[in-house]
């Protein structure tokens, strides 16, 4: 394993570990947006680490599955923000 | 055994029983279909857990196959638990 | 020499990452931890995707990850203006 | 080595992450906050499949998990009546108890389970799956199950999925329209849809030999659906409901037609001429996806569209447990 390699792996777990510090938003909320951004969060966070183990794993596809995270992430986006039936 | 295999495994076993738990203990119907989806993906995590052989090793692709059907069904379960709930709270409105 | 200057750009990408995660956590109220999570972040991914494009070396790749950046940068925008716009709608209630 | 404690420190946080999220998402009281959680559940699950080199379930649950379900629960979310205040969870000696034997379970299945693992060497049926692929007429070893060695299996999911469906269809009209979308989300649609659609034919094609195939890219397709209901499109850009008849069926129509024709053959049922495989496997994969996002769509519709009402249904005898 390279030097660069096990600095990418550091950093995936680096990043991990920044994601479930901004997860704790989630945890404590108060308010439904406050969880949602956090939410929000973990979808780019999810995105970037994605892009992070596809060089370490070697599975190239992995780009594309970031591409389709940060599709569906935009989506549920618009799920959350539009529940009530008066939204505009 | 590898570290990530046994790692993932006692996970899914982890979400499963969380689910199950869920599911026995909420009121409501849509708390108790959210729980039976975390018991699902439990379930997932175990068969994806043991496809997998380690680093630089192609995973067994039959577990794959299982759980990818499997994805697609428990979700149009839902939908069909979803749509049997509503109809129930319908009825009993009436 | 590429390589390293990769690992430059994905470490401050991380950085950034960092500073938006904590700054979700601790900034005071919602609309400051909007403009925490959508700067930092985006840059964060922006950063992050430069660096992975470098130590990779390859064009599509690099296209790939760049198209990655600005999906994400024009979801998130959208996604946080709807966060704030729904959280305005609730106040006026 | 510095590497391997580093991939299991990754896997410990990814792990201990899921389980916290899984945790969040079925502990009440409040619906709401259960949704937003599950929704976040899926996208980390997501990467642990990633992690788990497992890149088509991760484009799966990418859009089914992270994508989809949570729309659905969201919009079912809309006719609960007091989602924010009911007490959701029960209490008391009871909780505990189940508790206590789901944690007993938990054990018995551990233990089980690793001794299961550590006794032998298991036998797979990964290496036959590695030594046939050449023959499948594709390179995704997984669509190369689901669409030929297993075939089989794929058609009568696609059965169980139409089951689901007209289950739905069964039960009642379709939910409540959303109200057309403002400027901002409308634009979102503006882009977002075209590209889901785009990705949906990219992974439709890329199946054949990389991650990807017809459930990712009637996954991807159900979304774009579901981003037009959320803007107001009240079938959510589905065909009239004829056309979502044929739609409905034109994965299973797809497979029992290719069977009946290599039966006529006289090969076995679904047992592909030689060198027609790849071209088949992607005609039924195209029936397939079509089918899987007419029903993704449908079910997050939760019942029948306007102009599905025949004479009969469900709508002129509402009362299926008699009067009153």
């Amino acid at each position: 394993m390279t030097t660069t390699t096990q600095i990418l792996l550091a950093s995936t777990t680096l990043l991990l570990l920044t994601l479930g510090i901004g997860l704790a938003r989630a945890m404590i909320g108060p308010s439904l947006q406050d969880r949602m951004l956090s939410v929000q969060l973990l979808g780019t966070g999810g995105v970037a680490v994605l892009l992070l183990l596809s060089p370490l794993l070697a599975i190239p596809a992995l780009i594309d599955v970031a591409l389709v995270l940060a599709l569906l992430a935009a989506v549920a986006a618009a799920a959350l923000t539009r529940r009530e039936v008066d939204d505009v | 055994m590898l570290f990530a295999e046994i790692t993932y495994a006692l996970t899914g076993i982890g979400l499963f029983a969380l689910g199950l738990r869920g599911a026995l203990l909420r009121r409501s119907l849509l708390g108790r279909i959210i729980a039976i989806n975390v018991c699902g993906a439990g379930v997932f995590m175990l068969f994806v857990a043991i496809a997998y052989r380690g680093p630089g090793q192609a995973p067994d692709a039959l577990p794959h196959a299982l759980v990818l059907t499997g994805i697609v069904v428990a979700v149009s379960a839902t939908a069909l638990a979803l749509a049997l709930g509503r109809r129930l709270r319908d009825s009993d409105h009436e | 020499m590429s390589d390293l200057i990769g690992i430059l750009f994905v470490l401050s990408g991380i950085a950034f990452f960092a500073a938006g995660s904590i700054g979700v956590l601790r900034l005071p109220d919602l609309h400051s931890r909007l403009h925490a999570l959508t700067k930092a972040d985006n840059l964060g991914l922006g950063l992050l995707c430069a660096g992975l494009a470098i130590i990779d070396g390859g064009a599509l790749n690099a296209v790939k990850l760049f198209l990655v950046w600005v999906l994400v940068l024009a979801a998130s925008a959208t996604a946080a203006h709807l966060i704030a716009q729904q959280a305005l709608r609730q106040a006026d209630k | 080595m510095m590497a391997v404690q580093l991939w299991q420190l990754l896997d410990l946080l990814l792990a201990g992450l899921t389980l916290g999220l899984g945790w969040a998402a079925v502990s009440g009281p409040d619906l709401r906050r259960s949704v937003v959680f599950f929704i976040a559940f899926g996208l980390l699950v997501a990467v642990v499949w990633a992690r788990l080199r497992a890149p088509d379930l991760a484009l799966a649950e990418a859009a089914i998990g992270a994508g989809l379900s949570g729309a659905l629960l969201l919009s079912a979310l809309r006719d609960e009546p007091d989602a924010e205040t009911s007490d959701d969870v029960r209490g008391g000696p009871v909780a505990a108890l189940v508790s206590l034997a789901g944690l007993a379970l938990a054990a018995a299945f551990a233990w089980v389970m690793i001794h299961t693992l550590g006794a032998a060497d298991p036998v797979r049926l990964a290496d036959q799956i590695t030594a046939q692929l050449p023959n499948s007429g594709v390179g995704n070893p997984v669509t190369a199950v689901l669409l030929n060695f297993r075939a089989y299996d794929t058609l009568l999911e696609l059965a169980v999925l139409l089951a689901a469906v007209l289950g739905i269809l069964a039960l009642g009209p379709a939910r409540t329209p959303y109200r057309a979308a403002g400027p901002l989300l409308d634009g979102l649609i503006r882009w977002l849809v075209p590209l889901l659609i785009l990705t949906a034919g990219y992974l439709l094609w890329a199946g054949a030999h990389a991650p990807g195939g017809a459930f990712q890219a009637g996954a991807m397709l159900a979304a774009a659906a579901v981003m037009l209901r959320l803007g107001g499109h009240t079938i959510a850009g589905l065909p009239r409901p004829p056309m979502q008849r044929i739609l409905l069926t034109a994965g299973i129509a797809a497979f029992v037609l290719v069977g009946v024709i290599t039966t006529g053959l006289g090969l076995a049922f679904l047992q592909y001429p030689g060198g027609w495989s790849g071209g088949l496997i992607l005609l039924i994969e195209a029936a397939a996806t079509l089918a899987i996002a007419t029903t993704l769509a449908l079910a997050y519709i939760g019942g029948r569209p306007a102009g599905w009402v025949s004479e009969g249904s469900a709508d002129t005898t509402t009362k299926i447990g008699g009067r009153d």
